[in-house]
């Protein structure tokens, strides 16, 4: 017959959460389950089946189960993987460079601005190098806005400047100095073989060789970009997917703040 | 028999069925019902007397874990008695020891008192304190049912099909925080996956349980503390959450008389699963199964019946016509219950191998018509199980067809596919997964079903008229050579057994002319007449 | 301009449309285009004369990798010469020199010979000697087309949907690679993308190439390699394999020619993609266009119209009547250059936002109604794109609803959507996930489209005559302010652009009256008149 | 203007396929690119994508992508990670221990059986434990078979006994005993918490118990069987999905042969 089990069966320390171990769940706390796929460059053969297998165990995974192998033509192999995860990492010690701001509204930003700068502030943005999105930064600049939030050229204590697409890091230093902008948004999308990150270096190497680095606050967005990536690369701040136009004028406003005031 | 009426088929059929051919089925197999119900009235079983048992309050285990129900209709039997109906010895007791059911049956698995040799009271005042005890219980039941109604009324009906996801951690903890998440998602019906064979126990494990494989166990503890969470997560989401379980094997009636008590709100509940997919004995299983619809009918359960499972053995181009077939009998087994259309529903699938040209025109074409032919009915619709293979990619496009199958022609009970299938009982994220698949396609094809009409004798118009003529000949067989003699010959699922055969036979009793269950007399009144 | 019969809708409407309605608007569409030709016919293009030098057979690259076409209209130009066209000056050259295109060339380049300073021979000498030239160069281009008639011959056209994919690796080496995989696996076309901001170079790059940004570049011997790998696999598989790439911006007519040569079978060639989405001046493309549609024509070329791309930007429920308008204008411009309507891919897209209730519908009748109304163009549709996100699950259902838009409206031209569309250019396995998808699903659902019919009246039908209706008064409008000022008005994709504005302004050319480019009248004679 | 590039530059060693170090591949050679999904039990958050990315790096990817993340619930994260894999496998040092046996036709084996053993061979076969699940092993042995093979009733020189499902370790050990079984065939599909290998455990450890391990050739199969989990098992072989009647068949009377004649 079947045990009676109590609810303070759940207190086993092997079931529960112990967000300084935390692992992936599958269906119970701590079972580590992952899925994983890939090809590999072999013929589909039970060898190749076993190599999937072997590089999941690489991977950290106890016990990979294949549970799908398929031919992609001759010497190519895709593979599914299900298994458990060795690894955990402990939560609570993990660092976020988070842009963790009380986001702050269209009125309260203008308000933020009279107040503390008593001037317009200037922002130019572009998407640059010969990157043809130019979805991402209209969202953040165009009046018309993304998803019904305005857009910075809709704020009355802003002067904002939408330079487009394919705009070339000298070009946009040079519409910098001339309108003494005192924010520059950068937008990037297409990152294959990681152009965007050799595109944004060498705005800043620019921006740098100007002189005027330090005067600016400088950011940078798109889909594959982060906060930690951007300052990686010497940017101030950058915002992936999802972010609104107060997003990114709450943080620069405060900035700008901590810069003069503090 | 309840016949349709024109005025039924709500909506105007676009597969241009022949009705009189309906007609005809339904009568067919009403006869077929008829004539198997002689035989199922002639019985009992161990398990519907242990739900006699439960129904009059018996619950509990022993020191070694045994079910008191179990040790009260042992006793009984080993005495030979058991054609008697364990009733008549409860209720004697009662009078004899002035005392209620429950400790009536402590005292048996203490050893301290055997029901069947005690002096028999006038059988008159055993039956009017059983039946005085049986309404008192029955009250139990019609209050749940009452509370069901009394959410919906505040929640508010869900139109459109109930999105339907099992959980199965096997423990019920685990199984709690995932169909809260669950139901977050968008689920409306959670169901608690049975552990592995549970459907062979001969009793009912009791209490909270934490260790199953592939499921949880069924348990009235389970099914309270999961309905209690589900009770929660409705008052936030303003939703009413159904909770589903497993009303067939060995203790199907017990089963359905716990879910009556706690509150469930579909219950699985087929004989033909256990016959056919656990070896379970036929008469047993479909003895049984009298009881136990009677019991959701009562308590307003809908019940889901197990014609999907045909087609996880037998193929589903070849044989759609047997899941028709078993649809139209298992109508009629409900309705000999007491079962309201609303109440039934019945099992189909879209199991159809994804290899065949045309192959969505004709699972279009079975839904359609299951449709059309039991409109009233909160259909209940499987996802494609079988050909599912480990690329977890295809099989989320496998289960977005059946998702568009549904929302097509109007499906109601619509258990979920999972694109891991192939692989493992669903993880959290699996679940979410297809719940947005599923909510995607309903709302991206809302009305496609209204906008379409289907050509005049093309490929669906036709498949359907084959699969109904099919079924129909297939009734006509059955009819002639009974359902017994039909299941073994393996025409269902393509599996055969033995009447004799399979598990749980030893359970089954010829019952004596003074048999006598307090329940079934009250159940069918308030059924069939309307009596309070 | 060419007016369609009755007859031509070979399907049976499922739409009801205003067929006066559609002939209308293809009358307004044909004096849009025709207004917009008086304008283009005045001019010539930098890259129409460098296109005319590679026709006449001048390939190559100078030490500086430079093409010997950029060094030779370099010339012309410099000497403020090209309004006469590039033509001339080679005629008169090999006159004088006695010797080949390609050969004067090489002079150029080496700076033996400024070919606008050499005395001017007989101007009958010098177009006769450049007609043979061009009847000797136009033959080659001939025999590819033939040599695809009989490819085409030997395996036999597809029928259904062609199965179109991207290769974009960056390396053709790599490119072949997964080129042949992906014809294994089940696809019709590939279409190798160019690196990112080709379209703005205003040259040709030369030779094989192994390092381009999320495409590879697109030059001649690319071309031919593919083409060549292509054909292997065409072999192999015993069905021919075509080969796509990108006739747009700044070389447009070039890469015409050079797809010409090497026997490209498919090309998107677009102005307005160029003009909105590249900055392109809206004049210089405009003319281009049209010297390139008329070699894409004289190849046997199908083009394929980029209206699809305004939905990346604009909003496809509120906009799909610019992608109708558009359709009739560039099928009309099409007419204009000799394209034949078996030629004209004409774009659209499944682009809705998919929490749109009832999305699937309204694309289902802006699809079939594409296909009414342009019944013989092989309309290419183009998969969801802008509302993928990384949830590569969710993206695989959102392209399976796209490929049975596909099967069940009858689209030709088949781009596949990857599942990982808003991650990277498609990994070897993501293009065979995706065929496998629309396999299952084009046969699956084979016939679906034939069975079924749309409600009179009801939301899909509506959605349509909403749609036309609406086109129809953007025709209007268009035809009132003419194309240009329509463009600056950004009422295509919600961008505007400056007539004067954009790349490439300096490279458009009014011809003089002694203006002179013999593959025009050759081709003209040939498309129009079907002159050998 | 672009660089010439000649076939040549293939030959670059990084982009060359080396079997000695096999890398997955997305879309060119050795870039090592694989997708990883799980969930995380934490509430989402910008440090819950930092967490799933720091667990991708322990896996060993190298500048994972968190391409999506989903809330699944209050308390449960949901990732899509793509990466580049920096573990690689030696390839050439793959041990399968496959049954790379040329695979027979029915009408070979019933020869093969003929000429080496003079008798039929005795096979019996179940689903065991409690699983009930009969597909796979009728596939086996039904005569009907799967997928056009007939099973291993229909093959003249083999005696054939389906025991079906849910037949206890006890009752099967005891019909091989009464049997005289040569080959023991035993199917397993449900897994959860790897009820199968204890199963299968069991069984041996009866065969033993009962000395008639030796004498027996024990197979099992489903489809998360592979050949490498029977043989730590104890048994002879195992199948996984797709396995024919013939493939079985010619795995067992190679086996039986090696054993009697040599
Ligand atoms: C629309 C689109 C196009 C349109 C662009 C039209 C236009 N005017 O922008 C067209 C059709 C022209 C196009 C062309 C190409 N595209 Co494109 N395109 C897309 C698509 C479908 C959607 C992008 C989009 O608009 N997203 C919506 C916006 C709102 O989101 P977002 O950009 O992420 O912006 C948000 C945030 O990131 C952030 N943000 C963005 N920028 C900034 C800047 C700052 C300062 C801040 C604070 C925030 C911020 O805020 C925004 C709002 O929340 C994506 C696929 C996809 N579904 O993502 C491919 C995609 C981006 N394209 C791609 C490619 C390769 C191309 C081409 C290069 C293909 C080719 N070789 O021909 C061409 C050429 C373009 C070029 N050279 O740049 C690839 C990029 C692959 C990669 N990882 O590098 C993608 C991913 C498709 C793919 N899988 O191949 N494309
Ligand atoms: C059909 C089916 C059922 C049918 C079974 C009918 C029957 N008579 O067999 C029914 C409906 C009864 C059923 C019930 C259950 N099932 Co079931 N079922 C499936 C399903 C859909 C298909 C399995 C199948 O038939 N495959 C086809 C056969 C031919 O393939 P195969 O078994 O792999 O066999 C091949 C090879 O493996 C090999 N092989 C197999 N055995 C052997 C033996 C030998 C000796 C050799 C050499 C080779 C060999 O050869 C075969 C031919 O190539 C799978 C999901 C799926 N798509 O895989 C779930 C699945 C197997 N079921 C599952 C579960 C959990 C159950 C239940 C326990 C659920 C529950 N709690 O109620 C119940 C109870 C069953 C029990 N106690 O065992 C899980 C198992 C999860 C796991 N990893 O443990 C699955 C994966 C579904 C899921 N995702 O939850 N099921
Ligand atoms: C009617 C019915 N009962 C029970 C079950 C399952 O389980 P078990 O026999 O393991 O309890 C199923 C499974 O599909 C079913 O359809
Ligand atoms: C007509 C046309 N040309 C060209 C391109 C792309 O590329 P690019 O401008 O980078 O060459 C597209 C992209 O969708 C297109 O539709």
């Amino acid at each position: 017959m079947t045990q009676n089990l109590k609810p303070q069966d759940r207190e086993d320390p092997e079931k529960k959460l112990d967000l300084t171990k935390l692992k992936p769940y599958g269906d119970s706390m701590n079972d580590g389950k992952v899925q994983v796929s890939f090809t590999l460059p072999v013929k589909i053969s039970l060898k190749a089946i076993e190599a999937a297998k072997y590089l999941a165990v690489k991977m950290g995974l106890r016990d990979p189960l294949v549970a799908h192998s398929q031919d992609l033509d001759n010497g190519f192999s895709f593979f599914i993987i299900y298994g458990e995860l060795k690894h955990n990492i402990d939560y609570t010690n993990i660092n976020v460079s988070a842009i963790d701001l009380e986001i702050m509204s269209l009125k309260e930003i203008n308000n933020f601005i009279k107040k503390k700068f008593k001037r317009k502030l200037i922002v130019i943005g572009a998407s640059t190098g010969t990157d043809a999105h130019t979805v991402g930064i209209d969202a953040i600049m165009n009046i018309k806005g993304y998803a019904g939030h305005y857009g910075l050229e809709g704020y009355e204590m802003i002067k904002a400047y939408n330079l487009g697409a394919q705009v070339s890091n000298e070009e946009f230093v040079k519409k910098a100095i001339e309108e003494n902008a005192d924010i520059l948004l950068v937008s990037q999308t297409v990152t294959e073989k990681n152009i965007h990150v050799q595109n944004l270096t060498h705005l800043v190497d620019l921006l740098e060789a100007e002189n005027i680095r330090e005067g600016i606050i400088l950011i940078c967005g798109g889909a594959r970009i982060s906060n930690n990536l951007a300052k990686e690369l010497g940017f101030d701040a950058g915002f992936g997917s999802g972010t609104s136009p107060e997003m990114v004028a709450t943080f620069f406003v405060k900035e700008m703040d901590r810069r003069l005031n503090s | 028999m309840i016949e349709k009426k024109k005025g039924d088929i709500n909506q105007r059929s676009k597969l241009d069925l022949d009705q009189k051919k309906i007609e005809s089925a339904r009568k067919l197999a009403n006869k077929i019902a008829l004539k198997t119900q002689n035989v199922i009235e002639q019985y009992t079983t161990t398990s519907i007397e242990r739900s006699v048992c439960r129904l009059l309050g018996i619950d509990g285990v022993d020191n070694y874990n045994v079910p008191l129900p179990n040790l009260v209709v042992d006793q009984v039997q080993r005495a030979n008695k058991l054609e008697k109906g364990v009733a008549l010895f409860i209720g004697n007791a009662m009078l004899s020891e002035q005392d209620s059911p429950q400790r009536i049956a402590g005292s048996i698995s203490r050893g301290e008192i055997d029901i069947t040799s005690l002096n028999f009271n006038d059988i008159d005042s055993i039956k009017r304190i059983l039946i005085n005890k049986s309404k008192e219980r029955l009250n139990l039941i019609e209050k749940k049912s009452s509370q069901r109604q009394e959410l919906l009324k505040k929640y508010g009906e869900k139109s459109g099909p109930y999105i339907y996801v099992i959980v199965a951690t096997g423990n019920i903890y685990e199984d709690i925080t995932q169909a809260k998440a669950a139901a977050r998602q968008g689920a409306d019906i959670i169901a608690v996956i049975r552990s592995t064979a549970q459907s062979l126990l001969d009793y009912v494990p009791y209490g909270a349980t934490t260790e199953g494989f592939g499921g949880t166990f069924a348990t009235q503890e389970n099914f309270r503390l999961m309905r209690n969470a589900l009770d929660e997560v409705s008052e936030e989401l303003g939703r009413y959450i159904r909770l589903t379980n497993y009303c067939s094997g060995l203790c199907m009636p017990e089963i359905a008389t716990m879910g009556a008590l706690e509150r469930l709100d579909v219950m699985l509940n087929d004989a033909l699963y256990g016959i056919l997919f656990r070896d379970i004995n036929m008469k047993r299983t479909l003895i049984d199964q009298y009881f136990s619809r009677m019991i959701n009918a009562y308590a307003g359960v809908i019940i889901n019946t197990g014609e999907d499972n045909y087609l996880t053995t037998a193929d589903a181009y070849e044989n759609a016509h047997t899941v028709l077939a078993s649809q139209f009998i298992n109508e009629q087994f409900a309705f000999l219950t007491g079962l309201k259309e609303e109440q039934m529903g019945l099992g189909h699938a879209y199991e159809m191998d994804p290899s065949i040209e045309n192959g969505f025109l004709y699972e279009l074409a079975q839904a359609q018509m299951s449709r059309e032919i039991f409109p009233k009915a909160p259909l209940k619709y499987m996802p494609p199980t079988k050909f599912k293979t480990g690329n977890i990619f295809k099989a989320h496009i496998q289960d977005a067809l059946f998702n568009m199958i549904t929302i097509i022609t109007d499906q109601k009970i619509h258990l979920l596919g999972m694109l891991t299938e192939a692989i493992h009982t669903p993880f959290l994220s699996d679940r979410a997964l297809s719940i947005e698949n599923a909510k995607y396609i309903f709302r991206n094809l809302k009305n496609l079903g209204d906008e379409i009409s289907f050509k005049k004798n093309g490929i669906i118009q036709k498949r359907a008229k084959e699969v109904l003529d099919k079924a129909y000949k297939l009734l006509e067989e059955v009819y002639s050579l009974g359902l017994f003699d039909t299941i073994e010959r393996g025409i269902f699922a393509g599996i055969s057994r033995n009447i004799n055969g399979g598990k749980g036979i030893e359970g089954v009793i010829k019952k004596d002319v003074s048999y006598y269950n307090p329940f079934i007399d009250l159940m069918q009144k308030k059924l069939f007449r309307g009596d309070k």
